[in-house]
């Protein structure tokens, strides 16, 4: 009953949070917004502490912590509980959400103090944080998708929160559909599941599982998870649908760090770990989301090497390293790609709040030609940001390195990896050092290009604090999960993650993993690999940045069409606007027109001019004319007499 | 030849005769009183009280069973209820005559005398099932309604409508005299109580004979508007004076039907499946064109004249059902139902049009009801009623008619006839909307020409109210009509 | 004291509003007439919310039965009950009716006693439509509808009122008449069942076996199954009988548009549901893709078109298409999810597009101007309108949480299980849905100050002033059914589950009990 | 050729000449008098037929009342000659025309075609035997036709009174109404 | 045989074709005169027709009923007259003028 309450008030907390800042959403003092938003979530960190200390208390097979309020849909077989489960894979997500959330909201108190709609951003934030809380905790796939579009509602609302500028309003609504084809194809997922095993929870659907593999493209289990998975790629971000989230920059900063990048586009990750036996069970689906964790991640690291926009730079970066996170489940990798989930929160959120600090430094500029030199302005963002950077790169024993290292092994090493991944991670791996590297050159370092107006200055507590705990994490945060390789070679460091995880990860089958041998020396040498090339990388876009910038613009240059297409992101939103939507629209507009105006109206109005035209016939016979009247009788006499009589 | 007169012929003739004395009190008190008019009131009441002794002995004796005269004139249900219809709708027709500006004054004792001849006219012909006699009703009827056109105030229209009229329902005569000739060339016999045992087998074997029935039945489809023969019907409904177009609209073309189904229920047309293919043909046109026609009008009182076509055609489906069906009873009950139905709902709107009309050279049109509902809240919801009764929707008493008659042909399997009545109330709910549209959603300050109509604001009320209340509670008096009818 | 649903209580719900409208029509105070109805309003409320308490959930029979003799010749009686089915459309309708007047408060200025009688008038016939046992009974009901929404429109609607509410009268009523035409057949076919006397007797109706060839479009089944079907789908109303929807919508009133929304058209599908599948089940079964293709059809068309609108009457009209769409694919799917679902949804979408209208009714109010084209940044000027607007608006796109993601999903469940490739076509719905529903969000409330936000803010005398406490007053009681339905759907599902059960067990041979 | 035939057929030639010219005479006065021509000659058809009776009164009536006031009525309006004696319009005209023609055709088909009633006494006549044996005589046929119409038919009778006397007043109300040629405005 | 018997055995049809013929061209009056007095001088024809048949008939069938209706007819046939000779009147009255022509104001 405890545990009820817990869960209840780890919920209701942010709720209300939400409902107290929204019924004062007039106010400007952002001290008693921010506290009150602030606080709800650190309520909710602090029940997330008691209940992952509970799980610990608890035997590792039976950690897991329900709650069951109401039942929420009863009809026929389904019965959907309004119920929330806390075990191992949920508490972690807590702990990031609630923790990493507690860290951006009093970030937002320094960065959103001059807004006038401050108490109306903190009762959004906690909105999503309640949403984000009741996505991962909830115990059925139905649960889920209510705090799964609970967040894109919010996630809509926030990237729109400046509504007057209309790109921004259109940016919100933009995630929001985008999101929408996800979910549409999230639904179908579920109602195939549902179909097939008659339940939605995840435990029975895990148990259920089927537990040999699905060879078929066309059956249930695949086609389910591949519904589930395009839901997946709406939300986290993923090819194809990944178009919204650079534009999601729209939104206030500590958001884009907050939503779109530490917790909601991970959902989709969270929710392939969730189901994690049912994946197992279909290959094919496992190849796509390996195939296409790996594309992404390529794909969006090559945008990234030339946007200008700060925050674009880590929007870019955050799909590509979601990427790796899909890589990682795509290869059967669920612990790796839980850690870099993790990890990721911590070096992102970190990024994203040093670069609000920056913006906010900078007086709402964003673009990094016009910074440089920053360094000395922002000691402590330059700081933390130099942990994250070096995080993300994958720097030796910073935690992305622990994470994206694990996932470049799995890649390769998985049964159901292929060498190929391998390389596209490798290379995602290269460009990610070149491009951050790139951005931390143009923002911090070399000279300063600042307009001669802005007159930057270090941040607030409230939002330096939250970037130096960040830090501490992003340095640190790897080592509760060092793969064996590295524990191997560090002294048999026990690897917390992975025990913790693994009652709830099914294994690969057991004849798949036998197929494939791989020894200790093959992770040195493919490590080493990627570790170096990234170094050189990021070494190279140091050089070129600080020093040689007539390289980058001669490159740029002489690969004109390759810079513009990239530059140009693929022309994706081109083509989905030139190729979809547009033509829809138009299409409507014929459709409307024809088929409304011009059919269905029209034959309505032929159906009244048929009677009218008759009615205008009858007046031209009725012409006043009384022998025509009397003709009339004659003829109509005659017509009925021949008639009778042809019998 | 022993033939003799007895009492209960005189009692249940008593209403004719009854119609015809008081016809002659207020054209004697005239006489007397040198040749001046008494007071139109009291020709009115005089009236009144005759049509209503009239009623009551007709209720008394009417549905009795009896023939009189030597099977001349039959006094059945069906007399006794087409002929209270009647007795009724030509009252309320009186009614609106008192008060209409093309009324001649003057002459109102006159009118009158003709007015009460016609209602006499009218229950012979129903009554009657001696082909001869039915004729000599029908005149009595006519010719008396064509002098009653004639002497309306207004002296273009209503003199056009007369001599049209008259020029028509001779023609109309001349046939049915024909088509009489030769059922009794063929039959010897022009009773239909008796054409009723020979009818059936006789119109197969002779051309003669079925000649004759359908110059009847043409006779008769051309009073009661059946298209082709209908073409009279909105000039002369338009041209008269509107009392008299309401009168012409409710009593005659009862007593028309009355006394068409009394042919039908000889169960004649059974023997020629030709004939009731033609007559299916007529009922369709029927509806159709007055229907169309109507959708085109301006003038409120021709839209009704078409829709009164249309209505035709609607009852003529139940008369050809009544043609038909082995046990008539219930079709023909259906058929003096929407008679009856009909009848009052015409008598209503006739009666706001009457009430409308400034002078005897007004006339109403569709656009000249604009923001009547404003002036006369009261009259413009009994109009929606009447126009929405005749449109056939319910919950008032046209719905039920609608619902009754087509019910009868449906059993009777003539679903498809139904289903063109029902096509047909579908154009015609259109034109029975625009009034409604004009009168409440449509700016202007159309008024009764006179805020001291009492007579016809009561019968219009009457009217709407009992459209609703029975409309509501039509169950007991279609029984009672059957009971009486079988 | 207590006050129990006495055996009457039917009878008192369909015809207390038109003792309501009577005395309505002869109150000589023109001041207070809107607290008048409004109380006679709230009392209807709470009068269906007696029968509400009372009502038996266990069961799927009909419940608060009256029977009386109206035309015995005929067989047809004044014969009203509730069932699990139509439970919920009642209090639909008695909940929605406070709300339009008090949302017509200031927007009706003319013949305001006029209006309030035609309000009562209607509430009652569609009462007695959703009650209503007798096939006779629930014509009259039907049809009596008409009447008075056609003045709605007619006198209190826009500039083009005549052609929309004379388009709307007539297509229902062309529709409604061949249903007629086809109660008046299986009044004849009665005796068969009850032993000789003709019944209209919807009870009776369920008993009889009409004749049913596969293929053979000919056969009494199907034309019957036909006739009815039309006279619902035009109602619904089904692609592509819609057209008048939009141009009724567009003309009426605010409450004209919220009761046609919220209830009229669930006068159609309900129908589908009493009278369609139960009545004909093998003609519905088998003409079953037909309804479903044109559902989805529907949806789909619905929402593409509901794109481009540029009036936002319009826009909510063509959702509407769009909403209806999943209902009739819901029913049509006919199982428990899909059914289970439409009924719910009937109830979502009388409230959230309810809502929408009323909303929309308000700025009209303001600006008089309904062309999305003009507006932008209203946030900014009416922040809890927004608030408002939003909360349905999601309502609308079915967000979780909100009503409309209980019935969508039950019904895109339901369209699932009959057919995978349904499904696919429904779920582009959910897309489109939030497409231009957000585009019009987009296009009101967000981007630079529009055209008319701007004049306002120059023109003291039409300054956009917030929603008042009145207009706070309709929108709650919306809002607060929005969560509730949505956060606790199973507290009203749990009346027609029963109903829809039996229906699905024994689709083939129908009864209805009568408790 | 009996007498009787040669009779009827100068009588049919004499009724359907004169009614032609009734039609075909673009003057009035002298389609009044062909009217009368015709009148004279139904009723001496009438008594070929033993209805002696019926062609006096028809000489009485018809060409005695009926066609004096038509002359009169022509004589008040003083019309010397018709502008359009005849309808024009060539479809209208054809139909009409065609109409006729195929109207009288069908009756005449129908007439000679369809029934063989050669005879003028029907065979099996079911009336009674003291009809058929009285007919012989015109006396006696008048006899029945009195008893028949003052007995069987008093009731036709009687109405017919009341329908002259309705049309009498009616007429001359009509003639005193306003417009009327006795108005008295 | 056939010639003579028709020519010289006058019968029931020859009285009725006689008749049916009359009836038409009083038909066709109607139909082609525009003089109102003369189209009554029409509706007299086939009234006459009428009679010709009903007498026909009446000695056919050895029925006198026949010959009553004549005699009704007759009286109605006058009764028609007078009323149609009256409205013509009155008509003249006010038109001057008894052509069908002018009285076309009532149509559509």
């Amino acid at each position: 009953m405890d545990h009820q309450i817990l869960i209840a008030v780890l919920l209701l907390s942010p709720l209300l949070g939400f409902l107290i800042n929204g019924f004062r959403f007039r106010s400007q003092s952002y001290v008693i917004a921010g506290t009150v938003a602030t606080l709800a979530v650190t309520v909710s960190f602090v029940c997330s502490i008691l209940l992952f200390i509970e799980l610990l208390a608890l035997p590792a097979e039976s950690r897991r912590i329900t709650a069951h309020f109401f039942e929420w849909i009863n009809l026929g077989d389904l019965n959907i509980n309004a119920a929330f489960v806390v075990d191992q894979i949920s508490s972690i997500m807590l702990l990031i959400i609630t923790g990493v959330g507690a860290l951006i909201h009093l970030f937002s108190i320094g960065y959103m103090h001059h807004d006038k709609g401050v108490t109306k951003y903190f009762s959004y934030l906690n909105f999503f944080v309640f949403n984000m809380l009741i996505l991962v905790l909830g115990d059925s796939l139905v649960t889920m998708f209510v705090g799964w579009e609970g967040v894109g509602l919010c996630s809509y609302l926030l990237i729109g929160f400046w509504f007057s500028d209309s790109a921004k309003a259109a940016a919100g609504m933009k995630a929001f559909i985008t999101n929408r084809v996800g979910d549409a194809a999230f639904l179908l997922g579920m109602f195939i599941l549902f179909m097939t095993f008659g339940t939605l929870n995840f435990y029975e659907l895990n148990a259920l599982a089927p537990t040999t593999m699905e060879a078929s493209w066309l059956g249930a289990v695949t086609l389910a998870t591949l519904m589930l998975f395009i839901g997946a790629t709406g939300k986290s971000a993923q090819i194809p649908l990944y178009v919204w989230l650079p534009d999601a920059m729209a939104g206030p900063t500590p958001v884009s760090a907050l939503i779109h990048a530490a917790t909601m586009v991970t959902a989709g990750v969270y929710m392939i770990i969730r189901l994690n036996p049912m994946f197992v069970a279909a290959p094919n689906t496992m190849m796509v989301i390996a195939i296409v964790g790996a594309a992404t991640a390529v794909m969006a690291a090559t945008i990234g090497v030339v946007q200008n926009d700060i925050k674009k730079v880590l929007a870019y970066s955050t799909v590509s390293q979601l990427g790796y996170m899909f890589l990682a489940v795509g290869v059967g990798a669920f612990g790796a790609g839980m850690m870099h989930l993790m990890t990721h929160a911590f070096f992102k959120a970190l990024m994203f709040l040093g670069s609000g600090s920056v913006i906010h430094a900078m007086h709402e500029e964003q673009d990094i030609r016009k910074m440089g030199g920053l360094r000395k302005y922002l000691p402590v963002t330059h700081f933390t940001f130099i942990l994250g950077w070096l995080a993300i790169i994958g720097f030796p024993f910073f935690s992305g390195f622990f994470s994206k290292d694990e996932i470049l092994w799995q890649s390769f090493s998985s049964p159901r990896g292929h060498t190929l991944l391998w390389v596209a991670g490798a290379l995602g791996a290269v460009l990610t050092a070149f491009y951050m590297t790139r951005l931390m050159a143009l923002t911090f370092w070399g000279k300063s290009r600042v307009d001669k107006n802005i007159h930057p200055h270090e941040s607030p507590w409230t939002m330096t604090v939250p970037l130096i705990i960040l830090g501490i994490l992003s340095v640190i945060s790897g080592f509760i999960g060092v793969p064996h390789a590295i524990a191997e070679f560090m002294g048999h460091i026990p690897n917390y993650w992975q025990q913790w995880l693994a009652p709830v990860i099914r294994p690969l089958p057991i004849e798949e993993l036998q197929s494939v041998t791989h020894t200790l020396s093959e992770e040195y040498m493919l490590m080493g690999i990627s570790v170096f090339l990234a170094m050189c990388s990021a070494i190279f876009a140091y050089v070129v940045y600080t020093k040689k910038k007539h390289i980058a613009e001669n490159t740029a240059q002489s690969l004109k069409p390759i810079y513009n297409l990239l530059d140009n992101k693929y022309y994706v939103d081109e083509i989905y606007f030139g190729a979809i939507i547009n033509p829809l629209v138009k299409q409507s507009r014929n459709l409307w027109y024809y088929i409304d105006v011009n059919v269905i109206d029209r034959m309505t109005h032929v159906a009244s001019d048929v009677a009218t035209n008759g009615g205008k016939l009858v007046k031209t016979l009725q012409n006043g004319n009384m022998q025509q009247y009397a003709m009339y009788v004659s003829l109509g006499l005659i017509i009925v007499l021949s008639y009778v009589l042809m019998r | 030849m022993n033939i003799s007169i007895g009492l209960a012929d005189i009692l249940l003739i008593s209403p004719v005769i009854v119609l015809f004395l008081f016809s002659l009190i207020p054209l004697t008190t005239k006489v007397l009183n040198k040749n001046v008019e008494q007071s139109p009131a009291t020709t009115l009441v005089v009236a009144l009280m005759g049509l209503g002794i009239a009623a009551g002995l007709l209720i008394l004796f009417g549905g009795s069973d009896q023939t009189i005269f030597n099977g001349q004139l039959l006094f059945d249900g069906l007399t006794k209820w087409a002929g209270l219809i009647a007795i009724v709708s030509a009252a309320a027709g009186i009614v609106l005559l008192y008060e209409n500006p093309s009324t001649p004054y003057r002459q109102f004792s006159e009118i009158i005398f003709l007015a009460l001849n016609s209602v006499a006219g009218m229950l012979i012909l129903i009554s009657a099932i001696n082909l001869i006699t039915v004729f000599i009703g029908l005149e009595l009827m006519s010719l008396s309604l064509y002098l009653m056109t004639a002497m309306s105030q207004e002296q273009k229209l209503s003199k056009e409508a007369a001599i049209k009229y008259f020029v028509l329902g001779s023609i109309a005569s001349a046939i049915f005299l024909y088509g009489v000739s030769f059922i009794f060339g063929s039959t010897n016999t022009v009773n239909t109580a008796e054409l009723m045992q020979v009818a059936a087998q006789t119109i197969q074997a002779d051309k003669l004979f079925l000649f004759g029935i359908i110059f009847v039945v043409i006779g008769f489809c051309f009073k009661v508007s059946i298209a082709p023969f209908h073409a009279w019907t909105p000039d002369v409904y338009q041209g008269a004076p509107t009392p008299i177009t309401a009168f012409m609209a409710t009593a005659i073309k009862t007593a028309s039907f009355a006394a068409f189904l009394r042919i039908a229920a000889t169960q004649v047309f059974q023997g020629s499946q030709n004939l009731v293919d033609v007559l299916q043909w007529l009922a369709v046109l029927t509806m159709t064109v007055g229907n169309v026609a109507a959708l085109v009008q301006t003038n409120l009182k021709r839209t009704l004249a078409y829709s009164s076509v249309a209505h035709s055609g609607y009852i003529f489906i139940g008369l050809i059902t009544v043609g038909l069906s082995a046990n008539s009873a219930y079709s023909a009950t259906a058929v003096v139902f929407y008679l009856l139905t009909y009848a009052v709902m015409s008598i209503g709107a006739f009666g706001i049009l009457s009430m409308i009309e400034k002078s005897e050279n007004d006339f109403v049109t569709v656009d000249g009801l604009a923001g009547f509902a404003k002036k006369q809240p009261a009259l413009a919801l009994c109009f929606t009623i009447f126009l929405i009764s005749m449109a056939g929707l319910p919950p008032v008493l046209g719905f039920f008619g609608k619902l009754y008659l087509f019910g009868a042909a449906v059993s009777e399997g003539l679903i498809w006839l139904a289903l063109w009545g029902i096509l047909n109330s579908v154009i015609a709910v259109y034109y029975y909307l625009r009034p409604i549209v004009s009168m409440y959603m449509k700016p202007g300050d159309t008024d009764v020409s006179d805020n001291r109509l009492y007579a016809s604001t009561i019968m219009v009320i009457a009217s709407a109210i009992f459209i609703v209340v029975v409309g509501l509670f039509s169950g007991p008096l279609f029984t009672m009509i059957e009971r009486s009818l079988s | 004291m207590n006050i129990g649903a006495s055996s009457s209580i039917l009878s008192l719900i369909i015809f207390l509003p038109l003792l309501f409208a009577l005395v309505i029509s002869f109150w000589p105070q023109r001041q207070t007439l809107r607290e008048l109805a409004l109380g006679f309003s709230l009392i209807q409320l709470a009068v269906s919310l007696l029968l509400l308490r009372d009502f038996d959930s266990t069961t799927a029979a009909l419940q608060f039965t009256e029977q009386f003799t109206w035309i015995e010749r005929f067989g047809i009686s004044y014969f009203v009950g509730v069932d699990g089915i139509s439970l919920m459309l009642v209090i639909l309708t008695t909940v929605l009716m406070p709300i339009m007047i008090l949302g017509s408060w200031k927007s009706i200025s003319e013949q305001v006693k006029g209006f309030h009688v035609a309000l009562f008038v209607l509430q009652s016939a569609m009462l007695g439509s959703f009650l209503a046992m007798d096939a006779i009974l629930f014509y009259v009901f039907w049809e009596l509808s008409l009447i008075p929404m056609y003045f709605i429109v007619g006198i209190w609607g826009g500039a083009r009122r005549i052609y929309a509410t004379v388009k709307f009268f007539i297509y229902t009523m062309a529709g409604s008449l061949l249903m007629l035409l086809a109660i008046i057949f299986m009044m004849r076919l009665t005796p068969e069942v009850t032993g000789g006397a003709i019944s209209a007797s919807l009870l009776d109706f369920y008993k009889l076996e009409i004749p049913f060839i596969a293929g053979d479009f000919f056969t009494p089944q199907t034309l019957l199954f036909f006739a009815f079907a039309v006279a619902f789908a035009i109602k619904v109303p089904l692609f592509p009988l819609h057209t008048w929807l939009p141009d009724a919508h567009v003309e009426a009133p605010t409450p004209g548009s919220v009761v046609l929304a919220g209830v009229m058209l669930k006068m159609g599908t309900y129908g589908f549901l009493r009278w369609v599948i139960p009545l004909f089940p093998d003609a519905s079964s088998h003409y079953a893709w037909l309804f479903i293709a044109l559902g989805l059809v529907g949806i789909i068309y619905g929402a593409l078109v509901a794109m481009i609108q540029p009036d936002m009457k319009k826009l909510v009209a063509y959702s509407s298409v769009s909403h209806m769409g999943y209902v009739i694919l819901g029913l049509f799917v006919m199982n428990v999810y899909g059914m289970g679902g439409s009924l719910y949804q009937m109830l979502n979408h009388g409230i959230s597009t309810g809502g929408l209208f009323l909303l929309i009714g308000m700025i009209y109010e303001r600006t008089h101007s309904r062309e999305i084209s003009k507006y932008g940044g209203l946030a900014a000027a009416m922040p809890i309108f927004t608030i408002f607007f939003i909360i349905v608006t999601m309502s609308s796109i079915a967000v979780p949480l909100t009503n409309g993601f209980v019935g969508e999903f039950l019904i895109l469940m339901g369209a699932y299980q009959y057919s995978f490739t349904a499904s696919i076509f429904a779920v582009t719905g959910v897309i489109l849905g939030a497409t231009y529903m957000l585009w019009m969000v987009k296009n009101i409330f967000f981007g630079p100050a529009g055209e008319i936000v701007k004049a306002s803010e120059h023109d003291p005398e039409h300054r956009l002033h917030d929603m008042s406490k009145r207009e706070i007053a309709v929108m709650l009681p919306i809002v607060i059914l929005i969560f509730w339905m949505g956060l606790f759907p199973n507290t009203i599902m749990d009346y027609s589950k029963q109903s829809i059960n039996h229906l699905l067990q024994n689709k083939q041979n129908y009864s209805l009990e009568v408790k | 050729m009996s007498m009787d035939a040669v009779l009827f057929w100068f009588l049919s030639i004499v009724v359907i000449g004169a009614g032609l010219s009734v039609v075909l005479m673009s003057n009035p006065i002298y389609s009044a008098l062909s009217l009368v021509m015709t009148m004279v000659g139904v009723a001496a058809l009438f008594a070929t037929l033993n209805a002696y009776f019926l062609a006096g009164v028809q000489l009485i009536v018809y060409t005695g009342a009926v066609m004096v006031l038509f002359v009169m009525v022509l004589m008040l309006f003083d019309l010397k000659r018709e502008l359009q004696a005849f309808s024009r319009g060539k479809i209208t005209g054809f139909f009409k025309i065609a109409g006729v023609g195929v109207l009288a055709g069908l009756l005449v088909g129908v007439i000679t075609f369809t029934t063989q009633k050669t005879s003028l006494i029907a065979e099996g006549s079911p009336l009674a035997a003291d009809i058929a044996a009285q007919a012989a005589s015109g006396a006696d046929n008048t006899k029945i036709l009195s008893e028949n119409l003052f007995l069987k038919n008093i009731l036709g009778f009687e109405l017919l009174g009341v329908l002259l006397l309705v049309i009498a007043i009616g007429v001359v109300a009509l003639s005193r109404s306003k417009g009327g040629t006795h108005a008295r405005d | 045989m056939l010639e003579t018997s028709m020519f010289s055995e006058i019968g029931l049809n020859h009285y009725l074709v006689l008749s049916a013929l009359l009836f038409t061209i009083g038909m066709a009056g109607i139909l082609l005169r525009r003089n109102l007095i003369v189209v009554l001088m029409s509706i007299e024809l086939m009234l006459n027709a009428v009679n010709i048949s009903f007498v026909a008939f009446s000695k056919y069938n050895m029925n006198s009923e026949g010959q009553v209706m004549v005699f009704f007819v007759m009286t109605i046939a006058a009764a028609e007259a007078a009323v149609g000779l009256a409205i013509i009147v009155s008509i003249f009255k006010r038109f001057k003028e008894v052509n069908i022509r002018f009285f076309e104001h009532l149509k559509g």
